[in-house]
């Protein structure tokens, strides 16, 4: 087997990231991996916005592929791109703000897929009670943020499109679920659609209409989401796995995507017991599939793509909004490779 | 205690007072089963009022435990003790007994005259009164300059003073010691015994229990002294002495006094063969 | 012991009217609750029926993750136990070891789980050694405070009579200052016993799939009246925390009978 | 007395040595290279400082809200335990050890679990805080006070029973000052214990303070400013862990005798 | 201890034999500043070896002071103190002395039994040895059939009596008693007095330091006593005693006895007026 995806670095070399003999050219390999283990850190449990992958583990794609992956679940108290930076993890689900931190801090992460094709997120506000209807009608609200992280890129983005800046708006901390929105302690709450629709309906509440709603992607701050991300390491240890890896997983979007049960039947097999009602996955997955195929333009997309020019605006938003600090050499961190040698087959 | 009072200890012959203390076939069982210990088994005897009682026996016998029965701080297993016409507990509750432990049972989060101030400080005594008490008792039994100390910094014997001490304080109706001058010096203990017998004349009505290993000490400070068996503790007998008081170092070269010292002694030594 | 019979019944009774007092204001405390508008009212205190129909509902979920935060649990007990001891022992050698390791058990303490937990898993490299690792991490610290007053007890008397038979380090720690800790380290235990259910909790959030840390933090996480199994995880871990106690309670009778409150006998 | 000075010159300058070679160590990269981390997992000593002093308004502010949230929830706690101890005292013992055991049990509730229900119920950031910490820190004061004052020498209690002190004689006088070293090991034990708690919420579901600090530093990946927060909790608890000490020494030297 | 071997105690008279324990000028104090106690100022005296030497003196006048100082267990604020030829703090390491405190120091977590034997097990001695050993000590105590209680389930007595028997379990060549007896009856007493006297006879060698309260076992036991002041505690005198040995009932009666009795009881009094 071995010798295959030989490397040739032809990145800039100004990368913070320190040079690794990972490539960002393509580890051109159509072979087969052979019992390669590695661990795959989820961003989250186990939902939804996982489709493709817990597909894959349902139907025992990576085996077939030649990896034996174990799945790490995630939550609030596990920081993903910390763990695959420092190696306890070979590959990670993350957001790309969270990646591209960890590479401008030193982190040697590689990007190898995109799991979102547009933003995830939609601003809503209960329509009787609060109007918004363009970014200009989030002057003065409370919005709810879910994690750390003053400010979110689609929201900066949104903010700067109507001319208004972060002291016009308070932002509150909330849980990740909806009861703070519920409960109005925010005005503004961002849903992330895989998640919080059903939760809205479990509520009583109908989406899309009972809200009125912000889509980040329709003003130009669509930041790309989550990615799928493989340690440097790992990666010139093991130049074929990504591929492998990736070609796995597309393969489980696509069984999710022709068989839309099949794909339910498989998130509930991996969540987290008792945490979601039928429903919940139900319209989870729908909406997943819909994030994984379909651009923000409404255009179909190949599950996992990873378009550069995607990535390269998003790192300007998240410029732009102040969320990420220095500067990756993307050429360093991504990596079309892997991909290429799984389209091209 | 007005009945108390009324009854002074220069009355007449103990017999004729009136019954301060009965205890009425009382046992005391500790433990069931095998390892179960009767300590004490059908003991009755009287304590007239106003009367110095004390008891004898051997090491294990039961005395210790006849006194916290006496106190109402445990509960006989068979039998009844009346004090001043009720029950032990009842007599704790109104506050009628001083205690002397056989240990001196001190707070080392106290100092000396704090220690001696508790019961004052419990019964709500005047802060001003509480404190001439106890300066006072201190005094008494000669720890007037470690009154600032605390009970770690004492000797033996000064530790068992002050717990004297704290018993003597509030002048309780009823005085229950067990062997207070047990860790004390020949000389410290005669002055300790004359300080006793001048606040018992002092205070009428006042009714001892003392419990003690020295026969002479028994005699010369007893109207009554209940001689007890080794365990499981009965009474082997009970024996009035009738030596004239104030009692003095004369008292002790008396006849009378040498006589009930040798009676109680044979008495003992009787049981030798048991 | 004439008093016995009587005192248990009582004893019972109370427990018994302790328990139903609990329900009732449970109860009271739900309708309060449910009757108004609140429109989190289900998250915030669902009635108790409800939470025993979750927990009868998902049975099987919550007997296998109970049983596998319990095993992590006990092992974390385990070790955090030793290493508890272990410490404390060794700070009492001198004042000044105390005084040099303690800043560091202190600071250790404080990393939040989110900054150690990487680390020990960089360090270790293996997965069910960072997870004894952090289980014992977060019980150890309560035994070992406590041991460490526990060696300390001893009166100093006893010191005297140890030192009179010129004991040495080793036996007046075995002959004296062990024995006078266990009252202590049984109250460290205490504290211990359920605490080590979170250092399991934990181990689930790090990398496990499974346990009643990773069910509950997932459906609060995401839930509302769809966190089914959330209150019933509750439930489960109040009643392991609570057995397990009385497990440390039981095995002190047994053990360590001669203090004064365990007493019979005496009044 | 100079050989005393001497024991308290060296219990100050053993520590002060360990840390200073553990920080040179730390400096060196000997501990990075022990263990294979890379500094953004444990970033060196210099960078931390370097951290702190770069942000030091926001720390200080940070270090502001945590310990407002500590010193009521910490105070909150220990009082509630304390009370719950005397109402423990006041069952029979059965009765009163299965009580407690119950109320230790809280502790199995993992914080992560409980912040998000406080939550619910308490929404304002400092109140949040000083509940869950209070639930979190109560138990063990409850243990301790309630050992520490059941368990004195009965021959004491019957001092006090001979001279019918109340309940609360008993208490102030006999059972308080028996139970100082378990109450001050309580004291000193939930400092840690509150610290953790509010640090916990923070990085749950705060907007402020250390915690929060701490978890938007790693989410940035700016792993010396999340150290550098570490750093000033570490020291924070270390000086209240010493103040207690020092307390009890100056305020309860009969319990600290043993010592 | 092959000096002590060889040097019998009917060796002749004590001043005759080698110097077991000498005491040169020894003071203690505790505490400073206002509050400073002197405990002890400018004790000498010598403790022959294989003799029986008793310490009498008032309460807090540093007899247990003393005990521990000879022990090793404290040290001295200045004077020396030799024992067999090195420091007490040597001869402590070289578990030379038996000690039985004026406090019993039992462990509450080990029977009456655990405690007799704690130090044969700290010593290593072989199980089957110490057994036997704890079960000689408990009968010759009188208390085989509390073997297995907890030291709280005893009387003050027993208690004291568990102690003495911890002391003697090992045979120490030095054996240190601070008021044994103290806690117990006549009767007990005695036979203990008897019990140690006999130990010590057939233990050639042993030389014994007894604290005592009682003039008279003092005079009945020992071979020199030791008389103190009270506070700060000064050697008032050191009276050798030359009764012939084994001492009975009839010692007791003989001029002889009665007169070291008289002189002691006339040193400790003319001190009174101080
Ligand atoms: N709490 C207890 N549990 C079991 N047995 C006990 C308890 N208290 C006392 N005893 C037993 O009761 C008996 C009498 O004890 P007590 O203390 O009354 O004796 P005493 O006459 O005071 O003896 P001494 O003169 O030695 O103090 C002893 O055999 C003792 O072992
Ligand atoms: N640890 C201490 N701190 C301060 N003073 C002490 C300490 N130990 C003993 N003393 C003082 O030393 C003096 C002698 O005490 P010691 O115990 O030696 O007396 P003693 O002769 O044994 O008396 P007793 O016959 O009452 O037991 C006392 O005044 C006592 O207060
Ligand atoms: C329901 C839900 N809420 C939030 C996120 C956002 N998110 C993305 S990664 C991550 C872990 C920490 O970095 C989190 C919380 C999600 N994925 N699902
Ligand atoms: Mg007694
Ligand atoms: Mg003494």
């Amino acid at each position: 087997v071995g010798g295959c995806g030989s490397s040739d670095d032809d990145g800039g070399g100004s990368a913070t990231a320190a040079a690794t003999s990972a490539s960002t050219t393509a580890t051109a390999t159509a072979e087969r991996c052979e019992n390669v283990k590695a661990t795959y850190q989820l961003s989250f449990f186990p939902n939804a916005q996982y489709v493709g992958a817990l597909v894959a583990f349902d139907r025992d794609y990576f085996a077939e592929e030649g990896l034996d992956v174990e799945m790490k679940p995630g939550g609030p108290t596990v920081n993903p791109a910390l763990q695959l930076a420092q190696g306890n993890v070979d590959f990670a689900s993350m957001p790309l703000s969270d990646a591209y931190n960890a590479a401008a801090n030193g982190g040697r992460i590689v990007q190898i897929g995109q799991a979102t094709q547009q933003n995830p997120l939609r601003y809503i506000s209960f329509k009787d009670e609060v109007r918004l209807e363009s970014p200009a009608d989030l002057k003065g609200k409370s919005v709810g943020a879910q994690q750390a992280g003053n400010l979110s890129p689609e929201l900066k983005g949104m903010l700067d499109e109507a001319g208004l800046s972060d002291s016009d708006i308070t932002i509150r901390q909330i849980s990740f679920n909806v009861d703070d929105f519920v409960a109005r302690r925010v005005e503004v709450f961002p849903a992330r659609v895989y998640a919080h629709f059903s939760m809205l309906e479990a509520k009583g509440f109908r989406y899309p209409d009972d809200f009125d709603t912000l889509d980040p992607n329709e003003y130009g701050a669509g930041v790309a989401d989550e990615g799928e991300y493989v340690n440097a390491g790992f990666h010139a240890e093991h130049p074929e796995a990504a591929a492998c890896f990736l070609r796995a997983v597309k393969r489980g979007w696509a069984t999710a995507l022709a068989d839309e049960a099949a794909a339910v039947a498989a998130v509930t097999r991996y969540s987290p017991r008792g945490a979601f009602t039928a429903r919940d996955i139900e319209v989870g997955v729908r909406e997943m599939l819909k994030l994984g195929s379909t651009t923000a333009d409404g255009e179909r997309a190949e599950p996992l793509h990873l378009d550069v020019d995607y990535i390269t605006e998003s790192v300007r938003l998240l410029h732009d909004a102040g969320v990420v600090k220095g500067d990756v050499d993307l050429d360093t961190f991504i990596d079309v490779g892997p991909q290429e040698a799984v389209e091209g087959n | 205690m007005t009945e108390a009072a009324t009854a002074p200890h220069d009355h007449g012959p103990v017999q004729a007072r009136p019954t301060a203390v009965a205890v009425r076939g009382v046992s005391k069982t500790f433990g069931n089963g095998a390892s179960a210990v009767t300590a004490l088994d059908d003991v009755s005897f009287d304590v007239p009022q106003g009367s110095f009682l004390s008891v004898l026996g051997p090491s294990g016998c039961g005395k210790s435990t006849l006194m916290r029965l006496v106190a109402g701080l445990q509960p006989a297993s068979t039998g009844t003790i009346e004090v001043a016409g009720g029950t032990p507990d009842e007599m704790r509750r109104a506050r009628e007994f001083g205690i002397v432990f056989q240990q001196p049972v001190l707070f080392d989060w106290r100092t000396v005259e704090q220690n001696v101030g508790l019961p004052l400080q419990i019964m709500g005594r005047p802060k001003g009164e509480a404190r001439e008490r106890v300066e006072h008792m201190l005094e008494l039994v000669g720890l007037s300059d470690f009154r600032k100390h605390r009970p770690w910094q004492l000797s033996g014997g000064m530790q068992q003073r002050v717990s004297i001490a704290r018993a003597l304080t509030f002048a309780p109706p009823f005085l229950l010691m067990d062997e207070p001058f047990g860790a004390l010096d020949m000389m410290t203990r005669e002055r300790m015994q004359t300080e006793l017998l001048s606040i018992w004349a002092s205070n009428p009505g006042t009714t001892v229990i003392f419990i003690t290993h020295s026969i002479s000490e028994a005699v010369l400070l007893s109207d009554r002294i209940v001689v007890m068996s080794a365990r499981p503790g009965r009474v082997l007998k009970v024996i009035d002495v009738d030596l004239p008081r104030p009692r003095t170092d004369e008292t002790r070269d008396s006849k009378e006094f040498v006589d009930v010292e040798a009676e109680i002694r044979q008495l003992i030594f009787s049981q030798e063969g048991r | 012991m004439s008093l016995a019979p009587g005192t248990k019944g009582r004893e019972r009774l109370i427990t018994a009217a302790v328990v139903v007092g609990v329900l009732a204001l449970w109860y009271v405390a739900a309708l309060l609750v449910q009757s108004g508008d609140d429109p989190l009212a289900a998250s915030k205190l669902p009635y108790p029926h409800g939470v025993i129909e979750q927990i009868v509902d998902n049975r099987s979920v919550l007997a296998e993750a109970g049983w596998t935060t319990l095993k992590q649990a006990l092992i974390g007990f385990a070790v955090g136990a030793v290493v508890g001891i272990f410490s404390s022992v060794v700070m009492a050698q001198a004042a000044w070891l105390e005084a040099g390791v303690i800043p560091f058990i202190l600071a250790a303490q404080m990393i939040p789980m989110i900054a150690l937990v990487p680390i020990a898993q960089n360090i270790f490299k293996n997965d069910d050694v960072t997870r004894i690792f952090i289980a014992a991490f977060i019980t150890f610290f309560s035994v070992s405070i406590a041991v460490l007053r526990g060696l300390k007890s001893a009166p100093p008397p006893a010191y005297e009579l140890m030192s009179s038979y010129n004991a040495g380090r080793a036996k007046t720690l075995r002959y004296l200052r062990l024995p006078a800790a266990v009252p202590m380290m049984f109250t460290g235990l205490r504290i211990a016993a359920p605490l080590s259910l979170v250092g399991s909790v934990l181990v689930d959030l790090s990398g496990a799939q499974s346990g009643l840390g990773y069910l509950m933090l997932a459906a609060i996480t995401f839930g509302s009246e769809g966190a089914a199994v959330l209150w019933g995880a509750m439930i489960v871990l109040l009643a392991l925390g609570f057995l397990m106690t009385q497990a440390v309670v039981l095995v002190e009778r047994i053990v360590a009978p001669w203090q004064p409150d365990l007493r019979h006998g005496k009044a | 007395m100079s050989t005393a000075t001497a024991t308290r010159v060296r219990n100050v300058v053993a520590p002060l040595v360990i840390f200073v070679v553990f920080v040179s160590l730390w400096q060196a990269q000997v501990f990075n290279d022990l263990f294979g981390l890379e500094t953004f997992a444990i970033p060196l000593p210099d960078q931390i400082v370097e951290a702190a002093g770069d942000n030091t308004a926001e720390l200080w502010r940070a270090f502001g809200q945590t310990f407002t949230a500590v010193l009521l929830g910490y105070s909150l706690g220990n009082g509630l335990g304390f009370v719950l101890a005397l109402l423990l005292l006041a069952l029979p013992h059965g009765a009163a050890r299965r009580a407690g055991a119950a109320f230790t049990a809280f502790q199995a509730l993992p914080i992560i679990a409980i912040a998000p229900l406080v939550a619910l119920w308490v929404p304002d950031s400092l109140w949040f805080k000083a509940c869950v910490v209070t639930i979190m820190v109560f138990p063990s004061m409850l243990v301790y006070a309630w050992r520490g004052m059941s368990g004195v020498p009965p021959e004491s209690l019957e001092l006090m029973a001979s001279y019918r002190a109340s309940t609360r004689q008993i208490l102030t006088g006999l059972r308080i000052p028996a139970a100082v070293p378990q109450i001050f090991t309580a004291l000193k034990y939930t400092t840690v214990l509150a610290l953790i708690g509010v640090v916990v919420c923070e990085i749950l579901k705060s907007h402020d303070g250390l915690g929060y600090e701490i978890h938007d530093a790693l989410q940035l990946f700016s792993t010396p400013l999340a150290w550098a927060a570490v750093g000033i909790l570490a020291l924070v608890g270390i000086a209240t862990y010493t103040v207690l000490v020092v307390l009890e020494r100056a305020l309860f030297p009969w319990a600290a005798r043993r010592g």
